[in-house]
C-alpha cells in the first residue's frame, strides 16, 4: 500500500477512536447514534481502501445510512437522553 | 426425482406468498404451514430409500462442491429434518384452530421451522450461519410476539446474546476457511489433519459460543428461562422440541465431522454437567410451573450436551445413539409438558403453582397427559424416557464416570420431587373448569402416543438411531460421498 | 462499578486473545490465494460470464446464501411490522419542513430511485448490486419522509412488490432445477463478458434483490415512522 | 509504519469497544449501538484477512485483460451477506426496544428492574 494511503488511513483509524469513546461516553443518544455512523463511513472507507469497493458500498448505504435513520425513528419514541 | 432442496425452496416461496394470499381473503394465510409441511414432509419421506450409508448430495447452481453451495442429508440430517417437521406440522394445527392472528404470524412460524430444517440439511459451513439467523431472528420475533413484560424482556435477552454468539460463530467460519481455502464442510473435515492444533482450538471454542447459545450451554443460557416463560405456550414447545434440537445437530455435525471428536469436548463436559445441577436446583425452587419446566428443560439439555461430550473420552457409536434419543426424548416430552399445562391454565397464563390447584380434576385428559410428560422426563417404565435414560446411564458408564451415575441419579431424585409437586397439587382441590379444544387435545394426544409408542416398542426407535449414529459416527464415508474418492 | 471493571477486563482480555492470535497465524496480506477462492478468480469469468467476480459469487455460487440473507432481511420486515402493528398512536406535533428542503427534495427523489436502478442494473460489471440498490431506494423513500408532511406510500404496493420480488427468485431458483437439475443454476445464455446483456441470471437476480430490498426496507422505515 | 497493525488493530479494537459497551450500556439502544460496533469490526476484520499485497479489487473491468493479483474474493461475499444479517438484526432488536419503552416506560437499564442481568 502506498504510504501517503497509509497515513490517511492513520489519521481515519484516530478518528474511529474518538467515535467509539464518544459512543461509549455520551449521554446523548442523538450523539451517539451520529457517532455510530460516523464509524460506519470511515469502516466504508476502509474497505474501499482494501479492494473491497463492493463491500464499501453496501456499508456505507446499509451502515451509515439506513441503520441510522431507523435508529433515529426508534430513539424518537425511546428518548434521547441516557436517563429517561 | 423428487429434490430434497424444494424442502427449502417451497417452504421460502410459500413464505413468500402469504402477503399475497393475506390481500386475497383473510382466512387463507392460515392454511399455508400446514399445507405447506406437510408438502415438506411427503417430500422428504419420497427419498427416505436414497438415504443409505454416506450422504445425500444436492449441487446448486449447477457445479460441483467445494466451489458452490451443496446441501448434504445423511441418516442423521435426516432424522433430525424428520422430528422437525412433524414437530412443526402439529404445531401448525394447532395454529390452524387458533382465533385469527395477524398473518405475518404464519410467516415467522414457517421462516422458522424453514431455518431449523435448513441447518440440518446443508453441507456448507457458512450456508449453515445464515440458516442459524434466520432461526434465531425469527425465534426471538417469536417470543416477542405476545408484547408483555415478560416475553420482551426474554426476547431482548435473547437477541443480545444470540447477537454477540452467533457473531463469534462467523468469526469460527471465516477463521476455518483461512487455513482451508474451503466453505465447504466435508471438504474442511478432509483438510483437518492440516490444520495446526492452535488454529483448532480456537475455532473450536468460537464454535462453541456460538452454538451454546442455541442448546444452552451454562454461561451463554441467560436468555433461555425469560424467554421460555414469556412466550406463548406453543411458542416455548417450538423453542425446546424444534430449535434447540437444531442446535444439537449443528454441534454433533461440527464437533464430530469436522472437528473429529474436538479434544476441548471436555469444556462442555463440566460444563454440560454444571449446567445439568443448576438448572435442576433453580427448577427446585420456582414457584412458577412454566419457569420450573424452562429449568428443567436447560437441565435437561445439560444432561444430553454431557452425555455429548462423552465422545471425546471414547468414541462409541452406542454413545451417539443416546444421543439421538435423549434429544427424541426431550424435544417429544417437553413439547408435551408445554401444551398441556397451557390446557391446564386454560390461556388464562397463570403459571403459579397455587393457582393451577385442582385444574387437573376440571381437565382430566390435560392432567393425565401432563403426568405423562413429566414420566417420560422422569424415565418412568413404559415411557420412552425409560430407555433414554437408561442409556445414558450405560453411555456415562462406558465412557468411565461410574461415579457421575450417583450424581445423575440424585438429580433425578430432585425432578421426581418437583414434578410430582405439581402432579400432586393439579389434582387435588377443586378448581375452575376449563375447556380444551377438539384439535389442541389432539395433538396432546398425538405427542403422547408417540411417547408411549417409542415406549413400549422401542425396537424399531433404536435401530432407525443406532443408523442414524451410524451415519454420524463414519465421517470418511460422509466425506467421500460429497468429494468424491478423494 | 464492579460491573463495569469485569466488563473492561473481560472485553480487553477477549481482544487480547484475538489480536495475538490473529497476528501470528494470518499475517496480513501475505495469504495466497487458495482452494475455492483460486478457482473463483481464475474459472469465475468463463464459468458465470460475470467480469464482477463477487457479484457471481454472491449470486450463483453462494446463491442459496444470498436467497437466505434475503429471507431474514424480509424476517426483519415482517417482525417489525408484526411487532410494532396495533401501536396506540398519538397525535404529535411534528415541525413544518422548509419550502427548501420540500422542493429540493421533490427534484432529487426521481433522480435517487434511476441512481438506485443504475446499480442493480449494473451489478455484474461495477461494484454495488441489489442490495446497495435497494438501499439506495428505500434512502430515496427515507428522504421523502423526512421532508414531505404528506407522502406516504401504498402499503399494499409495497408489500405485493416484496413478495411478488421474493415469489419470482424462488420460480428463477427452480427454472435452474426444471431446466439443469440443480436450484439457481444459470440457465440463461452467458453472453458477451463486459456488456450489460451479459452473465447469465445474474442481472435477474440482482433487479429482483433490488425491488426486494428497495420495498423492504422502505417498509421498515415506514413502520418505524408511523409509531 | 505496518498496515497489518493499522487495520487488524483497529478492527479488533472497534469489537473490543462493541462487546464493552453492549455489556456495560445503561440505555437498550446504546447496547445495540454496541452490537452494531462489534458487528462493524468484525466486518473489517474478515475483509483485512482477505487482502492481498498490491492485489486489486476482483473486478475485471478491462475484461479479456486480467489481473494476475487480486484480492480473495470470497470474504467480500460473506461480508456483505453479513452486513445485512447485521442491519436485519438490528432492526428486530429495535422493534422490541420500542415495544418495551411502551411497557415499561423507560429504556434505561438501572429503571428497568424486570431486567436483571
Amino acid at each position: 500500500m502506498h504510504s501517503l494511503i497509509l497515513f490517511m488511513v492513520l489519521g481515519l483509524s484516530l478518528v474511529l477512536v474518538v467515535a467509539t469513546l464518544v459512543i461509549w461516553l455520551s449521554k446523548d443518544l442523538l450523539v451517539a447514534i451520529l457517532a455510530s455512523a460516523i464509524v460506519s463511513l470511515i469502516a466504508s472507507i476502509f474497505f474501499l481502501v482494501l479492494q473491497a469497493p463492493d463491500v464499501a458500498i453496501t456499508e456505507a448505504a446499509i451502515g451509515a445510512g439506513l441503520t441510522t435513520g431507523i435508529l433515529l425513528y426508534a430513539m424518537k419514541i425511546a428518548g434521547r437522553y441516557e436517563d429517561d | 426425482m423428487v429434490s430434497p432442496i424444494l424442502v427449502i425452496a417451497l417452504s421460502l416461496f410459500f413464505a413468500f406468498v402469504i402477503p399475497l394470499l393475506g390481500m386475497l381473503s383473510k382466512k387463507l394465510p392460515r392454511w399455508v404451514p400446514p399445507i405447506s409441511i406437510l408438502v415438506n414432509l411427503l417430500i422428504l419421506l419420497s427419498n427416505m430409500d436414497k438415504i443409505s450409508g454416506g450422504a445425500m448430495l444436492i449441487t446448486t447452481a449447477g457445479i460441483k462442491p467445494p466451489i458452490a453451495i451443496n446441501l448434504a442429508i445423511d441418516r442423521f440430517g435426516f432424522l433430525f429434518a424428520l422430528l422437525i417437521q412433524t414437530v412443526g406440522f402439529l404445531l401448525s394445527i394447532y395454529y390452524l384452530a387458533q382465533d385469527t392472528k395477524d398473518e405475518r404470524f404464519y410467516m415467522l412460524f414457517l421462516l422458522n421451522i424453514l431455518g431449523a430444517s435448513g441447518i440440518v440439511m446443508t453441507g456448507d459451513l457458512f450456508n449453515s450461519f445464515v440458516f442459524l439467523e434466520i432461526l434465531e431472528i425469527s425465534s426471538f420475533g417469536l417470543v416477542a410476539v405476545q408484547k408483555d413484560k415478560k416475553s420482551l424482556e426474554g426476547a431482548f435477552k435473547y437477541m443480545m446474546i444470540g447477537a454477540i454468539g452467533s457473531s463469534l460463530y462467523l468469526l469460527g467460519i471465516i477463521v476455518l476457511y483461512l487455513s482451508t481455502g474451503s466453505l465447504n464442510m466435508a471438504d474442511i473435515a478432509r483438510l483437518m489433519p492440516n490444520i495446526p492444533d492452535s488454529i483448532k482450538l480456537f475455532a473450536g471454542l468460537l464454535f462453541l459460543i456460538g452454538i451454546g447459545v442455541e442448546v444452552e450451554l451454562f454461561p451463554l443460557n441467560a436468555w433461555a428461562p425469560d424467554a421460555y416463560e414469556g412466550a406463548q405456550d406453543s411458542i416455548s414447545t417450538q423453542l425446546s422440541s424444534i430449535i434447540s434440537k437444531a442446535g444439537i445437530y449443528l454441534a454433533a455435525r461440527i464437533f464430530f465431522t469436522i472437528f473429529n471428536g474436538f479434544y476441548a469436548l471436555e469444556v462442555v463436559l463440566y460444563l454440560g454437567i454444571i449446567t445439568f445441577i443448576i438448572a435442576e436446583l433453580a427448577a427446585l425452587m420456582q414457584k412458577n410451573v412454566k419457569r420450573m419446566l424452562a429449568y428443567s428443560s436447560i437441565g435437561q439439555m445439560g444432561l444430553l450436551l454431557f452425555v455429548f461430550a462423552l465422545i471425546s473420552k471414547r468414541a462409541d457409536i452406542f454413545i451417539f445413539t443416546t444421543i439421538i434419543l435423549l434429544a427424541l426424548n426431550h424435544a417429544f416430552g417437553k413439547g408435551l409438558l408445554f401444551l398441556s399445562l397451557g390446557a391446564l391454565t386454560g390461556g388464562t397464563r397463570e403459571y403459579y403453582i397455587d393457582s393451577l390447584k385442582g385444574s387437573g380434576k376440571s381437565n382430566v385428559l390435560a392432567g393425565l397427559l401432563f403426568t405423562m410428560g413429566a414420566f417420560t422426563i422422569l424415565g418412568m417404565p413404559f415411557f420412552f424416557g425409560f430407555w433414554s435414560k437408561i442409556s445414558a446411564l450405560i453411555s456415562i458408564m462406558k465412557a468411565g464416570y461410574v461415579y457421575l451415575i450417583g450424581l445423575v441419579l440424585l438429580v433425578s431424585l430432585f425432578e421426581i420431587y418437583y414434578y410430582g409437586r405439581v402432579i400432586v397439587n393439579i389434582f387435588s382441590g377443586e378448581g375452575k373448569a376449563q375447556k380444551t379444544g377438539f384439535i389442541y387435545a389432539s395433538i396432546m394426544v398425538i405427542f403422547a402416543l408417540f411417547i408411549i409408542a417409542f415406549g413400549v416398542w422401542p425396537h424399531p426407535v433404536f435401530s432407525f438411531a443406532h443408523k442414524a449414529a451410524v451415519a454420524l459416527f463414519e465421517r470418511t464415508t460422509y466425506i467421500t460421498s460429497i468429494m468424491g474418492g478423494m | 462499578m464492579i460491573r463495569k471493571i469485569v466488563a473492561f477486563i473481560f472485553a480487553f482480555y477477549f481482544g487480547f486473545i484475538l489480536y495475538s492470535f490473529i497476528y501470528t497465524h494470518f499475517p496480513f496480506g501475505e495469504r495466497p490465494l487458495k482452494g475455492v477462492a483460486a478457482h473463483y478468480v481464475e474459472k469465475g469469468v468463463q464459468e458465470e460470464g460475470a467480469t464482477n467476480i463477487v457479484t457471481s459469487i454472491v449470486t450463483l455460487y453462494r446463491g442459496f446464501d444470498t436467497l437466505g440473507e434475503v429471507t431474514v432481511l424480509f424476517l426483519a420486515a415482517t417482525g417489525l411490522g408484526l411487532l410494532l402493528a396495533g401501536w396506540k398512536e398519538e397525535e404529535k406535533e411534528k415541525p413544518e419542513p422548509t419550502l427548501i428542503m420540500e422542493t429540493t427534495t421533490k427534484y432529487l427523489f426521481p433522480l435517487v430511485l434511476l441512481f438506485g436502478s443504475y446499480i442493480f442494473i449494473h451489478g455484474h460489471l461495477t461494484p454495488g448490486g441489489g442490495f446497495p440498490a435497494g438501499v439506495v431506494i428505500a434512502t430515496g423513500y427515507f428522504m421523502m419522509f423526512i421532508a414531505q408532511k404528506e407522502f406516504k406510500p401504498s402499503e399494499y404496493l409495497l408489500s405485493a412488490t416484496e413478495s411478488f420480488a421474493g415469489t419470482l427468485y424462488v420460480i428463477t431458483g427452480l427454472l435452474g432445477l426444471a431446466l439443469a437439475f440443480s436450484f439457481l443454476a444459470n440457465v440463461a445464455p452467458l453472453g458477451v463478458p463486459n456488456t450489460v446483456f451479459s452473465a447469465g441470471i445474474i442481472p435477474i437476480i440482482y433487479i429482483i434483490i433490488g425491488f426486494k430490498v428497495g420495498s423492504e426496507m422502505t417498509g421498515i422505515l415506514q413502520h418505524m415512522k408511523e409509531v | 509504519m505496518n498496515a497489518g497493525h493499522l487495520f487488524y488493530g483497529s478492527s479488533v479494537f472497534l469489537m473490543v469497544m462493541g462487546v464493552f459497551i453492549a455489556l456495560t450500556g445503561k440505555h437498550l439502544i446504546k447496547i445495540l449501538l454496541g452490537i452494531d460496533l462489534f458487528d462493524v469490526g468484525l466486518n473489517l476484520l474478515i475483509i483485512s484477512f482477505g487482502y492481498v499485497n498490491g492485489g486489486t479489487a476482483p473486478i475485471f473491468s478491462r475484461y479479456p485483460h486480467v489481473f494476475k493479483n487480486v484480492v480473495d474474493p470470497v470474504p467480500q461475499a460473506l461480508v456483505l451477506t453479513a452486513i445485512v444479517i447485521g442491519v436485519a438484526e438490528i432492526a428486530m432488536g429495535l422493534a422490541i426496544v420500542m415495544r418495551i419503552k411502551e411497557k415499561f416506560g423507560t429504556c434505561n437499564i438501572s429503571k428497568l428492574k424486570e431486567l436483571k442481568w
